[in-house]
């Protein structure tokens, strides 16, 4: 059959089906193929919240969402262009996300009587016309997999299990992809066991033919490989970016690595992937509770590690105290929070940006420290590197502040060329000449750091308020006072050694977007989507939350109206009121969902309607 | 490549490791009551830290908060004086990093058992060489005087005027259900058995766990005299000495049997039974620890002082440092390369 | 005066207390895997229920977070589902506040060992009379299998891949050692005994801890299978019966016989011993419930099942209650114009 | 020999001393004694942080200031008009704080050779003219005890122990009190030893009669009586206010009190009368950690209870996880943070208010609730009631702020009368018809509130998100965003019942002194010092933080500067700039000491100079 071949910009499609069908799987190997022909891909990931859930429900439905495409892909994307579904139940739940008059493949074996019962089908939606306004290919998928593995030696079960591989193989011809990224990571897994890498490689090969032969499939998509600079990349969640910055920051800080922590959804991964560092000679310790995870990780700093501690909301609330105590020994330490539907236990598996006002001012005392924030799954890795080098120079706590989509959402990675990265000194001192625990470096203000091992310059430090330069308990007022101030002045110093806000569109006008961390790609989705449609808009994008960016003010000042979007009921607003006396519009969504682009480009197109 | 620590870790000692316990004596006054248990406890840890052999940089003293937290800024080595109940979480932390370390922790009845007893069991779980000397005053003094979980039913304190309701934890008993490896007991006006204590907890490699009865003049004045003063402690109290008979007594006339599992005084003076009928200690018999920890609140039975229990186990920073020698040593590992490119990497040229 | 809670509490049940299983069962579906441990101990403590006698309304269920936290969720009584570790902690108040309730805790491993292990040592200790029912399944399943304080050394977990280097709690001498008054282990797949347990516990007029080893089918599958599956348990577990020798074995032909305090086993097929050389269980005796206790990770030994010990000591909330009475009780006392005038005051006419 | 009388309108008297040398029973029975004959007072105990300090030390010196008068006396005071100082390190410490030419009494006993070196005096200073800016009178008071107990069975050392009372004798004289008001409290203390009370009053009368007779004093000085409303008065501590206050919230809302609560610097006290209060049924628990503390009181107000829990900054830090749990369980709940200096174990016994950020947003998520503060040692009682109010009108949690100055300080309390307090009314429901747990009352949105015990209303609640109305589990998003907002704005329609702030001087104009929470006397202090100077400012002073009354914006529009003092970096500024979008000017002191009236007044004077 002759086939037709349409040209994309980009594409959105997700797998779904029942939490054991391989449905992540499936979306990581079809990310990774992208990626790996040059497609820029963010990608999705969508568990259900139950552990396992009864097969067939609901609320077992497991989905990977991915869009690829030629240009910068910011986002996983809105509406599907094509939904593979294993059974009834992803169906249903995912239908709302589907384009009208998109290709929706469904493994017709997943619509038996039981799953559509457990679905809360009343008829089969396959018969009834009710999905007319699509392009509905029902194969029995189940069927075609037994039938080209009818000669092989292993079980049935398996063999309905490979139901994944052959619809990936469908989508690969779909979107014109190659076989062979895929075929060598099944080399790699299944190495050792031959039939069933052989088993996967004749089914994702039968797929891909299936799609090129079947007189179905009237269209293949091709989508133009998008400019990526050279070099090695891969597809990277951010949690796997923050652990693999703490590695590598403590390398350019020429430090060993600590991690105290205690598992909490989102932030566990990170925490898994350490725990396998132990050949890069990483130390950690999975604690009792948060509370050993920060101080277990404030004793290592003590030695001279580079230490963090990783967690998400609960964990963050309990850390506070041993915070405080970090701030006032003046000893560095990096603070993860990926940060998670609130208040309380919340929408643990949800995103949100509510911990931005706890980072800010959640301690008791005067205890401030520097705040950053990462943009994207591989943006977490910058700023795991730059709040450790932060840290570092500056002997302080630093709190990284993620989220439960970057966490686990994937975006290609460039990986880098470590000598480009910054490097990071700490202040240790080793002569006892002079030497006093809280004399401090004139420029940065960090103090003077002697690690136990360090001849001579034995020392005591404590909780308790030191005196300047002696580090001696007193409760001396003028010395407070000094001291408070010093601390205060050590983190707004900063502002001097962080990049300057950049402003993109016009640097002056109507309306400014204000954005701060995970929400970086739906907001540029809008944002160059309001461009192309002649939108005078312009957008600024926020990393570090504390202290803000010099010409930050000089930006707002710019502007008639600021547009600041976020998963909260507006903390940044609140503390960019506060700081400049500025208000702005709050476009606040409190959801347990990602910012979506259309909620941007709609308050933005409404807000230019009314012209101020 | 080795790190700026391990340049510091592995760096020698200039000149001879050759104190006094003088040296140990930090340029401050120390601020405790006159007549404060903790004098003697302090004395008695500087003068066993000359013959340790540990150069003083080597020696970290971490605390939480309390009177006895005070501890760290009187010693001449580094240390900390941390949180309220989170010395042990800290100093696991540091152990873990630089297990090289001589780790000490002064810590209170408060500070160990009441805020910070979830860190306290899970170090003795994880055998963390860490030597924890809890000074049990039966009282919270640094907040001036409320009871603690170690004060006794009926115990008037500030935060208890109708007598405190609670039953006492068995500090002994509550670390080998935990774990500890090494559990003893010792008072403060005892100078010789806490020097033969705090020795063996620093040569003990594992978690140590020294807690010493330490009278508080102002809050909980002598709470532990009947184990701890001339006129009644050979009557009250029993030293517990590996290998050796248990007898105790003013004339050293009566003894510890076991009927069945049940220890039991029995006089050896008047010919019933003799030395050898007698329960001899084992350090290294958990059940007996047990045993004799169950004694504690016994009021029919002397106060067991001494070591409960040692016993030998890998220590917990032990089987980190087990670990990574063996994974970082495999051909090719620790290659960052490794670490950054995986087989799902892809090049674009 | 007699307060707004005083007459909820003291109000008549309407109707009989005559309940089914199925009257304990919450209105909505079950959300553990299918094959979960989780879903014989919910129909274990829906069955027992009825027995109690107690009214719906008096009953009150409290867990922390995790898997096994969901518990009060799918019991028709009045619950909450609280933060994780602290269940313990806010049943103590509920309890402390109305003593007439009938208080349960379903916990987990890590809910209750790992962050929530302070309130749990210092709940035992008190002596508050909760039912806690503690759901091992040697690992955190909630947040997707990470090792938890039961892990064993070695254990592959997702935060393990190397494998565990902890040593492992023992639950119930961590309960003994903080002065638990009932002890006991069950498991998943013998519903018989989990009811006998259970009942024990709602009996137990004090702090009873039950730990239960629940299959984890998901994240540690088959862990407790030796001492759970039919053709290994009767030679690898040992059931604890009041008052009856500890006998054991396929063909009940091995027996436990103390040598000291050094528990043996022993045959009692060969005629060399017989039942009466035996070791026999007493709910009553403390050391012993160590000892046995002590047998857990004791790979020679059964593993022990039922009730290491049960002490009748006066609860915390009946200390608190009679200490009120006898103060509110004085001729006299609780008039509020003595709280807010005392010797100090002055009238200004 | 004739005396001269001298009238005043006020005074400020310090006793000073060794920690044993009870200055601060002395300072309490004349603070008692002037409030007795109709004075106006204020106190504030100075105790040394060292539990014992060696006797005879600097850091050894405990006082114990008052200030009385005619009029309302809102601060200990600043200058010291006569310091009563029983040994050499006494005079040392508290020198600095007496006014020229002011009256010295010193126990010359406390002025031997050892008491010279351990106060680090060269010379002794009596000898040596350093003193003569000061009326020095010495005197052996150690000898007149002894002198006038000569004759007495008891034993010598107890003899000397008098020497407080006898000094207390001759104040009384000095300022014209009566005695009888300390001799029927020896009498009550004292009633069963008939040696020991007859020695106390005898040395009493003595001191009285020395002053009277010597040649030394030469003036009388005398303080008309304060034009008090007729009733029962005492003079109270902040912290025993806020025990008696949550006994009285309690039996306003017909509930039993639970209490529980960890001890700390310097929120105890409130733990240790509240232990005491078994005769009034109320219950407590002193909880193994401050997270035991707060659970505890969730659990028990979950029982239905009046429940509470009581702190200070290392230990609000530690309960912030579990005030969320309490936000989303909507459940009441009282916690009151008596603030101490920080950041972390900070000067524990020292007042700041810096915690007033983590009262506000310390906690992960969204997780509003309400603030309140208390502005002296007798309005804590208020402020408690206040607290308890909004906590059971509204089911939910309440921060109450204190500190460490008001909670050991005194003034006069005016006992209220119980029925003139607010009622409280807890939203009980008994009925099964309808229930549902997340129901609300249409006025307040507070929840419908079943506790155990209710037949048929069996249900369950937990920290996770729930559903409006059933409280059933829910990770909807519509309805995240639902309950989030209803949560909100549950606590953003207190300001319909609170009182309106209130405006002291014109309600117009240049420049407006705004204050909060224990800062209240020195601020008030400076006010009228600077109106009575015919200074034209303005004064207004919060006690409600969250939300803040309605009018506060309106008042705050009416003056062009402001002037916010505040013990911490900031924190109320920051709050109104957020708030209304409003600058202000701050007057930080952040030195572990309370404000002082003439810090106000210098830099109003300051700011008067430079008209905006
Ligand atoms: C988080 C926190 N909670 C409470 C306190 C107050 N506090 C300081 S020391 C202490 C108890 C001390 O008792 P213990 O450990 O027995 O020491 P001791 O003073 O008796 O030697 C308390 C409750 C604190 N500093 N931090
Ligand atoms: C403060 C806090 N820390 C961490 C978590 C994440 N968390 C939820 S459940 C859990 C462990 C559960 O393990 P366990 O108690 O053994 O229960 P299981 O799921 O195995 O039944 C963890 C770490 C949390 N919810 N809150
Ligand atoms: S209060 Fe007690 S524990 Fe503290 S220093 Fe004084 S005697 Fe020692
Ligand atoms: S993950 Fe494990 S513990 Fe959790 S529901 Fe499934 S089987 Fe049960
Ligand atoms: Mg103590
Ligand atoms: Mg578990």
């Amino acid at each position: 059959m002759e086939k037709q071949v349409q040209y994309l910009e980009e594409a959105v499609i997700r797998f779904a089906g029942d939490s054991g069908d391989g449905m992540q799987l499936v979306g990581t190997l079809f990310s990774n193929t992208s990626g790996s022909i040059g497609n820029d891909v963010n990608t999705f990931p969508d568990y259900p919240s139950e552990i396992r859930a009864p097969e067939g429900t609901l609320y077992g439905v497991s989905a990977y969402q991915i869009q690829f495409g030629q240009k910068r892909i910011n986002t996983p994307g809105n509406k599907i262009d094509l939904l593979v579904a294993m059974n009834a139940s992803s169906l249903k739940v995912n239908l709302p996300h589907v384009k009208k008059g998109a290709l929706i493949i469904v493994n017709s074996a997943g619509f038996d009587e039981k799953n559509l019962r457990l679905a809360k089908y009343q008829k089969n939606p396959l018969e009834d016309n009710s999905l007319s306004d699509y392009q509905v290919v029902p194969l029995n998928i189940s069927g075609l997999v037994k039938e080209e593995l009818k000669d092989s030696q292993i079980s049935p079960k398996y063999v309905d299990r490979t139901k994944n591989i052959f619809a990936l193989g469908m989508t690969y011809w779909l979107y014109d992809r190659p076989l062979h990224h895929t075929e060598k990571w099944l080399e790699g897994k299944f190495g050792k066991k031959a039939d069933i890498l052989a088993s996967n490689k004749r089914v994702l090969k039968a797929g891909w033919e299936f799609a090129n032969t079947s007189e179905i499939f009237k269209t293949q998509f091709k989508i133009k490989h998008s400019d990526m600079k050279p070099g090695y990349y891969r597809n990277i969640t951010g949690n796997h970016a923050v652990a693999i910055g703490l590695v590598i920051a403590a390398h350019k800080a020429n430090m060993p690595l600590f991690l105290g922590s205690y598992p909490i959804t989102p932030a566990t991964e990170i925490l898994h992937f350490i725990s396998g560092y132990k050949e890069y000679k990483v130390k950690h310790l999975q604690a009792e509770d948060e509370i050993a995870g920060v101080c277990s990780a404030i004793g290592a700093s003590y030695g001279g590690f580079f230490a963090a501690t990783t967690t998400s909301g609960p964990g963050l609330s309990l850390k506070v105290e041993a915070i405080g105590l970090a701030v006032i020994l003046e000893l560095p330490l990096v603070i993860v929070d990926v940060q998670r539907g609130g208040p309380s236990t919340g929408l643990p598996t949800k995103p949100e940006q509510s911990d931005l006002f706890m980072a800010m001012y959640g301690r008791h005392g005067e205890a401030p420290l520097p705040i950053v924030a990462a943009t994207s799954a591989s943006d977490c890795f910058d700023m795991t590197i730059e709040a450790g080098r932060l840290a570092i120079k500056y002997m302080t706590p630093v709190i990284l502040l993620t989220d439960g989509y970057l966490a686990q959402g994937t975006n290609p990675w460039k990986i880098p060329n470590l000598d480009e990265l910054p490097d990071i000194h700490p202040t240790f001192v080793t002569n006892p000449e002079g030497f006093a625990p809280y004399k401090r470096d004139p420029q940065t203000l960090a103090r003077l750091w002697a690690i136990p091992g360090t001849q001579g310059l034995e020392h005591r430090i404590g909780g308790l308020e030191k005196e300047d330069i002696t580090g001696l308990v007193t409760q001396d007022p003028a010395n407070h006072q000094k001291m408070v101030d010093i601390r205060a002045k050590k983190i707004e110093n900063i502002v001097n050694d962080i990049p300057l806000a950049v402003v993109e569109g016009e640097q002056h006008g109507d309306l400014l977007i204000l954005g701060w961390g995970g929400t970086y790609g739906a907001i540029k989705d809008a944002f160059d989507k309001l461009r192309s449609d002649g939108k005078k808009v312009s957008y600024c994008h926020l990393k570090h939350l504390n202290p803000f960016p010099k010409n930050l003010e000089q930006i707002l000042k710019s502007f008639k109206r600021i547009l600041i979007p976020e998963l909260n009921m507006g903390h940044l607003r609140t503390i960019i009121r506060s700081t400049y006396l500025i208000d702005s519009i709050g476009l606040n969504k409190v959801q347990g969902l990602p910012l979506n682009a259309y909620e941007v480009e709609d308050k933005v197109n409404e807000l230019l309607k009314v012209k101020e | 490549m080795s790190t700026v620590v391990d340049e510091i870790t592995h760096r020698q000692h200039v000149g001879t490791v050759d104190y006094t316990p003088k040296d140990f004596k930090a340029p401050i006054d120390v601020r405790w009551c006159a007549g404060c248990g903790g004098y003697s406890i302090l004395a008695q840890v500087q003068r066993i830290m000359p013959g340790l052999g540990i150069p003083k940089e080597k020696i970290v003293f971490i605390s939480g908060i309390g009177c006895s937290s005070r501890f760290p800024y009187y010693m001449d080595v580094y240390g900390v004086h941390s949180l309220h109940g989170r010395a042990i979480a800290i100093a696991s932390g540091l152990k873990i990093a630089r297990p090289e370390l001589s780790l000490w922790i002064a810590t209170g009845d408060g500070d160990c058992m009441s805020i910070g007893g979830n860190h306290f069991i899970h170090a003795c779980r994880r055998n963390v060489n860490l030597n924890v000397i809890m000074f049990n005053n039966g009282v919270y003094s640094l907040t001036k005087g409320q009871y603690s979980p170690t004060s006794q039913q009926g115990q008037i304190t500030k935060s208890s005027p109708l007598g405190v309701l609670d039953d006492p934890f068995n500090p002994a008993s509550l670390a080998l259900g935990s774990g500890a490896s090494l559990v003893a007991r010792g008072y403060d006006g005892d100078p010789k058995n806490l020097q033969y204590l705090f020795e063996r907890a620093a040569q003990h490699n594992g978690f140590s766990f020294v807690e010493v009865y330490a009278n508080c003049v102002i809050y909980n004045d002598g709470a532990f005299d009947l184990f701890t003063r001339k006129e009644t402690r050979n009557e009250h109290s029993i030293l517990l000495e590996h290998g050796k008979p248990l007898i105790f007594g003013d004339n050293k006339d009566k003894g510890i049997k076991l009927d069945g599992f049940k220890p039991t005084i029995v006089s050896i003076a008047d010919g019933k039974y003799s030395v050898n009928d007698l329960l001899v200690h084992d350090e290294q018999d958990s059940t007996l620890a047990f045993i004799l920890a169950n004694m504690t609140y016994n009021p029919e039975m002397p106060r067991p002082m001494g070591v409960f229990q040692a016993i030998e186990r890998k220590t917990y920073e032990q089987k980190v440092e087990d670990q990574i020698a063996y994974y970082s040593g495999k051909p090719g590992a620790g290659k960052l390369e490794n670490l950054l490119i995986d087989e799902d990497s892809w090049e674009i040229k």
